[in-house]
Parts: C-alpha cells; sequence; structure tokens
C-alpha cells in the first residue's frame, strides 16, 4: 500500500461521498455542498499524483490544482447566487420543487 | 469545303423597261393595297387609284411593246429578263424573274388595255353598289396578278400569281356574297381550278427536280432552253411518256383547270353570279386567257422532241381536249336561257378553240385567237351588262326582246361583237382567227375529226349568238317596266371595243402575216397574192358556208317571230329530251355530283368514324386505364400509406410519452443517470480493456 | 553582550532542549515556542486592556479605573478574576456544541496567526516560505468563528451583529491583502524573514524601512484602516455597537467564553500590528542605527504597543461608520488606492534610484487620493439616511 | 504509511460525511468547512504549501462563508420538517457505491500494476513560492489570465444574478 493509492482511495471516498450527497440530498445548496466537495476530492487527487509522480519540479499538478480550486470558487459564487435567485422567486431551494423544465 | 457563291446580284436585263418591267404587276397591286385601307364611302378615290394605276401600267405596258417592236424591226429578236435568287437553301436556289419577248409585250398590252376599259366600264356599272371601294380592290388586285402572270420568267412566279388570280377571282364572284347561290359559285370556282393547279404544282415540282431551275430563259440554262429540254426528253416517265411530255401534260392539266377546259369546266357558268364587269374581265378577257398563254409559254416543253411538222404526245391531247370542249360547250350554250350563261359556255367553246389552235397551228396561232376573242367576248360580257343594268338586273333573255329599240348604241356594239364571234368573213377579227384555226386544224396530220368537230362547233356558235341576239334585241319587250339606255361611260368603252373587234383582224390576215412574224421574228411581208391561194379560198368558203347556216337557221327559229316569254324553245318543241339534257348541261354537274362528292362525302364519314371509334376508342380506353389506376392509387393511399402513417404516428407518440417521463425535471434524476451510465461505462472499459 | 541579550531566548530554548534525545527536540524546541507566545501575548493583552481604559479615560477628561492597586494597575488581574467566576449563560435553544465552538475556534486561530510573526532576529516560530499568505488564510477564517457565534446564539441582534461583522471583515480582508502585496511584490518573497532583512539597513543611520518610501506611507496608512475594520475596532465597531446591537454576536455569552472572544480580539488586533511591524516598520529592526544595541525583539514589542496606543487613540476620538458609508469607503475608497499603490511601488522599481521617482510617486498618490475623495466621497453619499425596509 | 496520513483521511472523510448527512443545514456547512481543513492539511502532508494555504484562503475563508450567507439568504437555517434526503435516495446512494467501486477497484489494480520501488515517498520537492511565481508568469501565464478572466465574470455574474431587482424590474 504505497502513499500514493492511499491518498487517491481517499480521493475516491471523498468523490462518492460528494457524489452521495449531491445525488441525495433535497436542499439545493447541499447539493452545492457536494459538488464542492467532489471539486476539492480532484484536486486531492491532483496534489497527490504531483507529489508521486514522476516529475514533481514540473509543478503541473499543484498548479492545476491553485487554478482548479479558483474556478471552483467563482463556480460555488455564481451557484449559490443562482440559488438565491431561485429562492427569491420561487420562495423554495427545493429541488423537486424546481421542475420548471419538465418535458 | 468552299462552297462556290452562286452569283447572286440579279441578272439585269439590257434595257431599262424590262429591268423595271416588274413595276407593271406592282403598281396595281400597291394600289389595291391602298384602296383596301380606304374607308367604305371614299368610292371617288378607290376607283381614281385603281384606274390611274392601271393605266400608268398600261403605259408602261405600250413602252415595252414599242421597245419590242423597235427590236424587231431593226432584227434582233428581243428577249431580256431579268432574275433574282429568292432564297437559298445549300446548293440549291431558287431563282424568280421576269422576261420581256414579243408574246408578253403583247399579252401585257391587251391585259392593261382591255382591264382599263372594263376599269371604266364598271365605274358606272357598280355605281349604285356600297360596297364599290371592295370591289375596286379586289380588281386592281386581280390585274396586277395577272399582270405579275404574263411577265414571269419563273414557273414558280407564274404558279404564285397564278394562285394570286384564283383568289381575286374567287373573291369577285362571291363579291355578292350575301346571295347563296354566288358564294357557292365562288366556292366551286376556287375549288375546281385547286383540282387543276394541284397537277400543276406536280409538273413544277418535276420540273425543278429535273432540270434544277424553274426560269424560262436564263442564258443557256432557262428549262425552256435546249440543254434542260434535252435533258428531260432523256428521261423515260411512266407509261411510255418522256419527262418533257409528261411535265407538259400535268401543266395543261393546271391550264385547263384556269382555262375551263372539258373535265374542268364546270366552274365558268356559275361563275356569271359575279358582277357582270367582272364576268368580262375575268372570265371573257384575262383569267380564262391566263391557261393559254401558260400554254404558249411553256410550248418549246411542249412541243419538245416533235419531228419537223409533227407533234408531240401533248400537244395531241391539248388538241383533243381543245376541240371535245369548244363542240361540247357549244351544244350547251345553245339550250341555255340566262344571257350570260350563253355567253360563258360560248367562251369555253372559244377556249377550245384556242387550245385547239395550239395544239395543232402552234402559239401565234392560238394567240391570234386569244388576242381577238378577249376584245370582242369582253365587248359581249359588257353589252349584256348594259342590257341587265338596263333591264333593272334582269338576267333571263325570256324577259326581254325588242332592245332594240331601247338601247340602240349597246344593241349596235353587241351586233358588232356577235357577228365578230360567229366569224362572219372578210369583215371580222373573229372571222381570221377561227379561220387560221380552222385551217391549221385542217392540216392536222393525225386525224382529220378535230377539223369537223370544229366546224360543226363554229356552226353552232353563230347558231346561239343569233339565237340570243334575236331573243334579247328582237321581238316585243316582254319584261316588267321599261329598259333605259345605259350611261356614257359604259357605252364609250363599248363602242372602242366594237372598233378593236373590227380592226384587230387586219393583223393576221394571210396576206400580212404581221403577228405571226412578230411572234416568231420573222419579216411581216406584206403579200396579197396569198388571198389567191386556193386552200385559203377553199377555207374562206367553208367559213362562209358555216356563217350562213347558223345566222340563217338562227334567225328562221327565233328572229322572225319573237317567241313568247311563257312558251316552251322552238327547240324544245322539237325534241324535248335533247333539249332538257342541253339545258342541264348534260348532267355533267350531276354527274360529279355521284361521283366524285359522293367519294368525298363516303371518305369523309369513314374518316369520322374512324376518328370517333378507332382513335376515341383508344382514348377513351386509355383514360379508362388511368381511371382504374387512380383509384386504385386512392385506395391504396388511404387504406395502406395513410393507415400504416397513422399507426407509426401512434407509435412514435406512445414513445415519446414514455422519454418524456425520463424528462421529469428534477436535476438529482438527470445526475443519478449520469452516474449510472458513468459506472456502467467504466465497467465496460476495463472489462474490455483487460480482455 | 549585545549579541546574547538579543538572542537569550533563542539561547534559553536551545539550551532547555538540548536536554531531550535529538528526535524529540525540534518539535519541543517549537512547543517552547508556542508556550512563549501563549504567555506573553495573553500578558500584553492584559497591559493593553489596562492601556486602553486609563488612555479613553484620561482622553475623555477623566481617571481611568485606579480603585485596583495603586493607580487601577491591578484591574486586569480583577477584570480576568471577574470573567473567570462568572456563570456561563447558555441560551436554552441556542445550539451549544457551536456555541461552545466559535470561541475556541476564534482564539486557535488567532494564535495559529503568530507562528510566522518573526518576534526576534531569528525568534520566528515557523520559518514558512509563504509565510504571509498563511496569515491572511488564518485571518480569513476568524470570520468563520463570528458567524458560528452570531448564529448559534440564536438571537436576532446577535445574528445581524455576525452578519455585519462578516461584511465588513470581508469587505476589509481585500484591501489588507492588497497593500501587503505591494510590500511582497517589492521584497520579492511572502516569507516575513526575508521581508524584515530586507528593510533591516540602514543609511546615514536612518533604516531602510518601507514605510519612509512614498508608497510604503500609503500602504501602512491603508493596512492600518483595514485593520482596524478587520478587527471591529473602533470606526469600525459598528457588530459591537453597543447602542443598537447590545453587544454584537457575542451578547449571548458571558463568563470565560465571553473573556475568551475579548482575548482573541485584543490578541488579533495585536497580530495584525505585528504583521504591520514587519511589513512595513521593519520587524525587530531600530529605528536608528545608534540604537542597533537594543535586543530586536525589544523593538518588535515596542512597536506592537505603539500600535496598540494608536488603536486605542483612534477609539477615543473618531465617531463609529454607518455600515452603507463603511462598505462604500472600503469598496470606493481604500480597495481602489491599495491597487494604484500596487502600481505605483511597480513604477517605483523600475524608475531606479534617484529623487525624479520620490515626486513622481508621491505625486501621483496624492492626486489619485484627491481625485477619489472628490469623487468617491460625494456629499449626498453622506446625507441623511436611507431605510430600506424588508418586505 | 505515516500516522499523520490517517488522522488527517480520517478527519477529512468525517467531516465529508457530516456535511453530507447531517440533518441542519449550518452544520453540513460547518462540518463541509471541518473537511476543507482537512483537505488543506493533506494538501501541507502533501508537501503542497501554497496550494494547502490557497485552499484554506478560498474554501474556508470565501467559499465556506458564501455558503453559509447562502444558507442564511434562503431562510433554510431552522431544520427542515420533512425528510432531508430527497424522493428514492437508494438510487443515488447505490450510483456513488458504484461509482466508488469503480474507482477504488482502478486504484488498486493500477496500484498493483504500478513498481514498487517507489514505495518510499521521494525525496520532497521543496516548492517556493519563487518558483510557483515563476512558473505561474512563465508557462501558465496564459491560464492565469484566463483565470482572472473568469474570475471577474463570475464575480459580475453572481452579483447580477443575486442581486435585488429594483421595484420596477419586477
Amino acid at each position: 500500500m504505497n502513499p500514493l493509492t492511499g491518498y487517491l482511495l481517499v480521493a475516491a471516498l471523498l468523490f462518492s461521498i460528494g457524489l452521495a450527497g449531491a445525488l441525495t440530498r433535497r436542499n439545493a445548496i447541499l447539493v452545492l455542498i457536494g459538488i464542492e466537495l467532489m471539486l476539492n476530492a480532484a484536486n486531492l487527487n491532483l496534489i497527490a499524483f504531483w507529489r508521486y509522480g514522476p516529475h514533481p519540479e514540473a509543478l503541473t499538478g499543484m498548479m492545476f490544482a491553485i487554478f482548479s480550486i479558483a474556478v471552483a470558487a467563482a463556480e460555488a459564487a455564481v451557484g449559490l447566487g443562482l440559488v438565491i435567485n431561485i429562492h427569491r422567486h420561487a420562495h423554495t431551494t427545493n429541488l423537486d420543487q424546481m421542475n420548471r423544465m419538465k418535458g | 469545303m468552299m462552297q462556290e457563291s452562286i452569283s447572286f446580284t440579279p441578272q439585269l436585263a439590257a434595257s431599262a423597261i424590262a429591268r423595271n418591267l416588274w413595276l407593271i404587276p406592282a403598281v396595281p397591286i400597291a394600289a389595291s393595297g391602298v384602296i383596301a385601307v380606304l374607308k367604305q364611302p371614299r368610292r371617288k378615290t378607290a376607283s381614281a387609284l385603281a384606274i390611274g394605276a392601271l393605266s400608268f401600267s398600261l403605259l408602261l405596258a405600250l413602252i415595252a411593246f414599242a421597245h419590242v417592236l423597235s427590236g424587231w424591226a431593226n432584227g434582233q429578236a428581243v428577249r431580256e429578263t431579268a432574275s433574282f435568287t429568292w432564297f437559298q437553301t445549300g446548293a440549291s436556289h431558287v431563282d424568280l424573274g421576269w422576261v420581256l419577248d414579243p408574246l408578253s409585250a403583247i399579252m401585257l398590252v391587251m391585259v392593261t388595255f382591255v382591264g382599263l376599259l372594263i376599269f371604266i366600264y364598271s365605274t358606272g356599272y357598280m355605281a349604285h353598289d356600297e360596297n364599290y371601294t371592295r370591289f375596286f380592290c379586289f380588281l386592281s388586285l386581280f390585274a396586277g396578278a395577272m399582270l405579275g402572270v404574263v411577265i414571269a420568267n419563273s414557273l414558280l412566279l407564274l404558279f404564285m400569281c397564278w394562285e394570286l388570280v384564283g383568289l381575286t377571282s374567287y373573291l369577285l364572284i362571291g363579291f355578292w356574297y350575301f346571295k347563296p347561290a354566288a358564294a357557292a359559285a365562288a366556292k366551286k370556282a376556287f375549288l375546281t381550278t385547286r383540282v387543276g393547279d394541284v397537277f400543276f404544282l406536280l409538273g413544277i415540282v418535276w420540273l425543278f427536280a429535273q432540270t434544277g431551275t424553274l426560269l424560262f430563259y436564263n442564258s443557256g440554262t432557262g428549262s425552256m432552253e435546249q440543254a434542260a429540254l434535252t435533258g428531260l426528253l432523256a428521261q423515260p416517265a411512266a407509261w411510255g411518256f418522256t419527262a418533257a411530255s409528261a411535265i407538259g401534260l400535268l401543266i395543261f392539266a393546271g391550264a385547263a383547270g384556269k382555262s375551263g377546259q372539258f373535265p374542268l369546266h364546270v366552274w365558268l357558268p356559275d361563275a356569271m353570279e359575279g358582277p357582270t364587269p367582272v364576268s368580262a374581265l375575268i372570265h371573257a378577257a384575262t383569267m380564262v386567257a391566263a391557261g393559254v398563254y401558260l400554254i404558249a409559254r411553256v410550248y418549246p416543253l411542249m412541243q419538245a422532241g416533235a419531228l419537223t411538222g409533227g407533234t408531240t404526245t401533248a400537244l395531241t391531247v391539248v388538241t383533243w381536249v381543245g376541240a371535245f370542249t369548244a363542240l361540247f360547250a357549244a351544244c350547251i350554250a345553245v339550250a341555255q336561257n340566262d344571257i350570260k350563261r350563253i355567253l360563258a359556255y360560248s367562251t369555253v367553246s372559244q377556249l377550245g378553240y384556242m387550245m385547239a389552235g395550239l395544239g395543232m397551228g402552234g402559239v401565234a396561232v392560238g394567240m391570234f385567237h386569244l388576242i381577238t376573242h378577249a376584245f370582242f367576248k369582253a365587248l359581249l360580257f359588257m353589252g349584256a351588262g348594259s342590257v341587265i343594268h338596263g333591264c333593272h338586273e334582269e338576267q333571263d333573255i325570256r324577259n326581254m326582246g325588242g332592245l332594240k329599240k331601247y338601247m340602240p348604241l349597246t344593241f349596235a356594239t353587241y351586233s358588232i361583237g356577235m357577228l365578230a364571234l360567229c366569224g362572219v368573213p372578210i369583215l371580222f377579227s373573229g372571222f381570221w382567227s377561227k379561220d387560221a384555226i380552222l385551217e391549221s386544224a385542217h392540216g392536222w396530220p393525225l386525224s382529220h375529226a378535230p377539223y369537223y368537230m370544229l366546224v360543226f362547233g363554229a356552226i353552232l356558235t353563230a347558231f346561239y349568238m343569233t339565237r340570243q341576239v334575236s331573243y334579247v334585241f328582237f321581238g316585243a319587250y316582254r319584261g316588267h317596266g321599261h329598259p333605259h339606255e345605259s350611261p356614257r361611260s359604259m357605252t364609250t368603252p363599248l363602242a372602242i371595243l366594237a372598233f378593236f373587234a373590227i380592226a384587230l383582224g387586219a393583223l393576221g390576215t394571210p396576206a400580212w402575216p404581221w403577228f405571226r412574224a412578230f411572234l416568231e421574228n420573222g419579216a411581216a411581208v406584206v403579200d396579197f397574192h396569198a388571198f389567191a391561194e386556193p386552200a385559203w379560198l377553199m377555207l374562206l368558203l367553208t367559213s362562209c358556208v358555216i356563217v350562213t347556216i347558223g345566222i340563217g337557221l338562227g334567225w328562221m327559229l327565233y328572229g322572225s317571230k319573237s317567241p313568247a316569254a311563257d312558251q316552251p324553245d322552238v327547240i324544245e318543241r322539237a325534241a324535248p329530251p335533247l333539249w332538257a339534257a342541253l339545258r342541264d348541261r348534260l348532267y355533267i354537274d350531276e354527274f360529279y355530283g355521284v361521283t366524285v362528292i359522293a367519294f368525298y362525302s363516303w371518305w369523309a364519314r369513314v374518316a369520322d368514324w374512324l376518328d370517333r371509334r378507332v382513335w376515341g376508342g383508344i382514348v377513351s380506353l386509355v383514360a379508362f386505364v388511368f381511371g382504374l389506376w387512380a383509384t386504385l392509387n386512392r385506395f391504396l393511399d388511404t387504406n395502406v400509406v395513410d393507415g400504416a402513417f397513422d399507426k407509426s404516428c401512434e407509435e412514435i407518440s406512445t414513445s415519446g410519452g414514455l422519454l418524456a417521463r425520463i424528462q421529469s425535471g428534477r436535476v438529482q434524476t438527470y445526475l443519478r443517470l449520469l452516474a449510472l451510465a458513468v459506472v456502467v461505462l467504466a465497467i465496460l472499459l476495463f472489462w474490455s480493456g483487460r480482455a | 553582550m549585545i549579541e546574547k541579550a538579543d538572542q537569550i531566548f533563542v539561547l534559553l530554548g536551545h539550551w532547555l532542549v538540548s536536554f531531550l534525545p535529538v528526535w524529540l527536540q525540534q518539535p519541543v524546541l517549537v512547543l517552547l515556542g508556542v508556550v512563549c507566545i501563549i504567555v506573553t501575548f495573553p500578558a500584553l493583552f492584559a497591559i493593553t486592556v489596562l492601556l486602553e481604559r486609563k488612555g479613553l479615560g484620561r482622553m475623555q477628561n477623566r481617571y481611568g479605573p485606579n480603585r485596583v492597586g495603586p493607580y487601577g494597575i491591578f484591574q486586569p488581574v480583577a477584570d480576568g478574576i471577574k470573567s473567570l467566576t462568572k456563570e456561563d449563560i447558555v441560551p436554552l435553544n441556542a445550539d451549544a456544541v457551536v456555541h461552545f465552538l466559535a470561541p475556541v475556534f476564534l482564539v486557535v486561530v488567532v494564535f495559529m496567526g503568530y507562528a510566522i510573526l518573526p518576534i526576534g532576529r531569528n525568534m520566528t516560530l515557523v520559518n514558512l516560505d509563504a509565510g504571509i499568505l498563511f496569515f491572511f488564510a488564518i485571518g480569513a477564517s476568524t470570520e468563520l468563528s463570528v458567524f458560528m457565534a452570531g448564529w448559534s446564539s440564536r438571537n436576532k441582534y446577535s445574528l445581524l451583529g455576525a452578519m455585519r461583522a462578516v461584511a465588513q471583515m470581508i469587505s476589509y480582508e481585500v484591501p489588507l491583502l492588497m497593500s501587503s502585496l505591494a510590500v511582497i511584490m517589492m521584497t520579492g518573497s511572502l516569507s516575513p524573514n526575508r521581508i524584515v532583512d530586507a528593510q533591516n539597513q540602514y543609511t546615514f543611520g536612518l533604516p531602510h524601512w518601507y514605510v519612509f518610501t512614498p508608497w510604503g506611507l500609503a500602504g501602512f496608512i491603508l493596512f492600518a484602516v483595514a485593520g482596524t475594520a478587520e478587527t471591529n475596532r473602533s470606526p469600525f465597531d459598528l457588530p459591537e455597537g453597543e447602542s443598537e446591537l447590545v453587544a454584537g454576536y457575542f451578547t449571548e455569552y458571558s463568563g470565560f467564553k465571553f473573556a475568551l472572544f475579548f482575548l482573541g480580539e485584543y490578541v488579533g488586533m495585536m497580530g495584525i500590528a505585528g504583521l504591520g511591524a514587519t511589513l512595513f516598520l521593519g520587524g525587530y529592526s531600530a529605528p536608528l542605527e545608534v540604537l542597533g544595541f537594543v535586543p530586536s525583539w525589544f523593538w518588535f514589542i515596542a512597536k506592537v504597543m505603539v500600535a496598540m496606543c494608536f488603536f486605542i487613540w483612534v477609539r477615543g476620538t473618531l465617531p463609529r461608520l454607518r455600515q452603507d458609508q463603511l462598505m462604500n469607503f472600503a469598496w470606493k475608497f481604500v480597495l481602489p488606492l491599495t491597487l494604484l499603490n500596487l502600481f505605483d511601488a511597480a513604477l517605483w522599481r523600475f524608475m531606479g534610484p534617484g529623487l525624479l521617482r520620490w515626486f513622481v510617486c508621491s505625486a501621483i498618490l496624492l492626486v489619485a487620493y484627491v481625485a477619489l475623495a472628490r469623487i468617491g466621497m460625494t456629499r449626498e453619499k453622506f446625507g441623511p439616511r436611507s431605510y430600506r425596509y424588508a418586505e | 504509511m505515516s500516522l499523520v496520513f490517517y488522522i488527517l483521511a480520517a478527519l477529512t472523510v468525517a467531516g465529508a460525511l457530516a456535511a453530507v448527512l447531517l440533518k441542519n443545514t449550518v452544520h453540513c456547512a460547518l462540518a463541509l468547512t471541518a473537511a476543507f481543513a482537512g483537505l488543506a492539511l493533506l494538501f501541507l502532508s502533501l508537501d503542497a504549501q501554497f496550494a494547502g494555504f490557497a485552499q484554506i484562503l478560498v474554501y474556508i475563508g470565501a467559499v465556506a462563508i458564501l455558503v453559509v450567507f447562502a444558507i442564511l439568504l434562503t431562510r433554510d437555517s431552522e431544520t427542515p420538517k420533512d425528510t432531508v434526503y430527497g424522493p428514492r435516495p437508494l438510487i443515488g446512494l447505490v450510483a456513488a457505491a458504484g461509482i466508488f467501486a469503480v474507482l477504488g477497484w482502478a486504484v488498486l489494480r493500477s496500484a498493483a500494476a504500478l513498481p514498487h520501488e517507489n514505495a518510499s515517498p521521494a525525496a520532497a520537492p521543496n516548492v517556493t513560492v519563487m518558483d510557483i511565481g515563476n512558473a505561474l508568469m512563465g508557462r501558465y501565464v496564459l491560464p492565469l489570465e484566463i483565470v482572472a478572466l473568469l474570475l471577474t465574470a463570475a464575480l459580475i455574474g453572481a452579483v447580477i444574478v443575486a442581486m435585488h431587482e429594483k421595484e420596477g424590474a419586477r
């Protein structure tokens, strides 16, 4: 069990927990939380591969992680903005009721 | 392959008049064009235009005649042609052109002069008719067309003017179209001449095929010149005829149609339905003469291959037909009661004489009779016209009588014309021209029958003319109303023509055969000894005998006691069946009615049946099939196609419904599906990777 | 000798640690450092509190607390005992766990900030390469504890106070970061030691502190403004605005938790002051070359205490800002100025030595200051208060 | 495998689980911050100092606060009456478990394939902020600019989306 697999397993676990949260929770914000978790799991993966990868000096993994953090922040901001907007109009954050786009 | 260029520039004749010969027909035609545009009440201008145009043509014709005369006088025969290429198809090209030679010069002068007189006469005669302008338009068109026929150097141009003449004759005969008889007569005239023209066209085409050109005289290469003729002779046609004689016969058929020879003469008597000037101009002087002129023009072709003095099959046929027509028409003329019909039949018989003269005596004999006949027949017709005019449109001679007292001038000129027609010796031109024909008939090598037929015809001519004169001018006036003399504009042309009826004889006397010399470019030497010729004297004797028998008999039967209007005719009492037959024109019309007309109507019915049953049948069959096909289509369309389509639409909509349920709008269901799909994909990937 | 005085603590530490097995020495050394910090700075806290109460008093023309001990010098001991012995009341439907966690989280976080501050020459607890970034990361998480406190006490006033505090801290965190960025850019490194060493040179006796450069001075002022706002002090102490929100987010706290909050706030203030000193005032470097003999850590403590006096002074004089004025001031005045300051520093660096750059940079800053003041802070902004009632 | 890693992993996973499973949304948010902190420490344990601090600054400093604000603004802070989970949560769990099984299987299989020799961690690459700065300004200058653009866009977008419509606009 070398450390890399450890980190990868943790990342996978985190990812699936985030996914479970996103898929099951009713509240929109908690779905976003789930998504944030999944993103962080990905970051962990990146850093782990960077650290134990063949060329740590290439900094690719870490740079990728940093950029991904920035993007995730932007995404969270917009996502939450949307949720607040929906709440103001539909007075609910319950995902099941936001089905106006129904087929 | 450079196409050698055919010299397109018209071969212009030497002299100016020859070059501008085409003006003679062009001006009257132009005049008719202008008149056609004029409004109906513009009567004065119409007649002035027509007469002016024709007098201009007369002037030109006289110049041309003078030119030919001077040419003849100083020894070189004048034959100047001018031709131009009408159209060109590949190598071959069709030329049109006109010719100035003695034959055409004479005809030009005769046609224009007689035409002019008749124009002047008809201003008086047609004064009361409201279609006055239209009449003059047709007349001037006819004059132009006739002059075109006369000057034509190309058979094609001749044929074109020939058709135009046919057209104008139809228009003029049917001028009073509101009269059904006139309309029927016009149609009859047009159709019978058309039958002749068909053969004429066949002849032209054949000639063009053989000789490659239709020009008569074209500096050596013309169809009437020796080179072409020898070629034609060499060609054997069907049934032993040579090409030349076959073509000649075809052209003669055309001429027979137009000149009213035996098989195709039926239309001429009926043509009398037209106004009298028309009958005078067309059915006496000019148009009917066109056929004779045509034969004279193609005479070299007809005569080709004849041994010296001998004759060719074509000419023999012409002679026989001419002789028979002369006799046949004369018989019928005897039993006619309408003044113009008698003259019509007399014209037919005289044309027969001309054809016989051509056939036996050559161009000069035929043409001389044509010229003289043109004058006195025109005179007779105009005389009849003024009689009718005087008797208030009365045409039946039995209702006339004793007009001598009422219309002295007409009576005088009419009697001169009658005497010229009968051929009273020495004094009248009719004698000299008929005498020449009899002389040539007498000398005809093949058989003497035509001679005897012509002699008997002459007797009958004299007989029916005296019958007519006595009916009309002698005895008491049997009509109602009172006749009056015609105005001056009608009587002066009569007088002029009367003068010519007498004077023209001088041209053709054996002593001074000027006419023959002029035509054949021989020397016209004055030799009074010719009169002393025993043959000629014998001929003079026979003519005297003929005339005395004819006139004497006529006067005896009709002249002395003027017959009553209601009583049957003398001959009728004597031989009722013969009279009835003659009066009914020997049932020729009925015969045609039974044969040709019957055949055509039968053929029409057959065609109609074919069309309705056979073609119609096929079309309706096809329609039926398509109908069937359409119904099948509809059935197929509604049940099969629509059915299938509707069912599949249902299918799609139900499956659509199913799919729609998945789009529940809940974001998480989408995510779940996504996740499951990823899992399945990953498993597949690994599984396949591992394998 | 001077050297020994300067490094006295370091030597002490090494001496103590030398008794331990080698693998254990490094962690213990760090542990010792932590203990030192935990001891000294609360002590300073006590002094500051006293100083503040007496200073404010003096400013308001009255004696401060002078009952406990001579001239009230034992007042902080009395406060300490009072807060320890007072009953710790927790509201019934407050969220107990979060309620308890908030102060703890705050104090822990704040003390973690001290790890990177170079108190004296090679007396930095943890020499991190990205030290400044660590400090700001920690600074950012204090907002969370404020929120936890405000929310968990289930009290509308405390929640409102917490919201205001968080909003204020967020909007001032950016200028704080940006102004320190100028210094980082100039020294080219994020580690505090390198920054202090860069400022620790002297020409004709005057130190190379960044504060003596135009962009440095502007940066220091902006840092100070942002700092006071960041720690909810004086003109920006709207969250605990006594008149409306009682005590802001820690109204429902009493007893020791309240004391912890109080400690956390003051230690936070000292942390910001320390950072300011490191960045702009040359950390532990002596103000004059001549005074070099004084131990370095003394200068660091002195600068911090001067900053404290500055805070107290400001608290005594300036009136409290309204929420919207506060926000406008942050986003429309301070932030643009800091950005400009960055540009100014860059310009300073590339114009090379000579007097010209002094004039250009200071000119730019002055013009900008006047322009922004003129445009940004027009009269109607400070006009009558506009109310917006909740729908 | 060092003890620290286990502790940190346990902390992060616990935080994540709490964030997902807790009933009260605010508690979830706080658990989330704990997970973020755990992750930051994991980053530090992987010697990615800058990433760790960035993680703390961005996630704990900004995102957590944002989430909390969102929760408060949408009045979800009270514990919801009915069930916390959407309809048929089982499918979600099954899907997540499936994903985890697949990922785990892939990791283990690839680990087995990897040669064992680099079991001992390679020398910790001491990455200084200078290197990161150079990298950012050198090789990754384009992504940097794009992220800058993206952040401004997101900033403006979020503001507009969540802006309080003026009375007229409604």
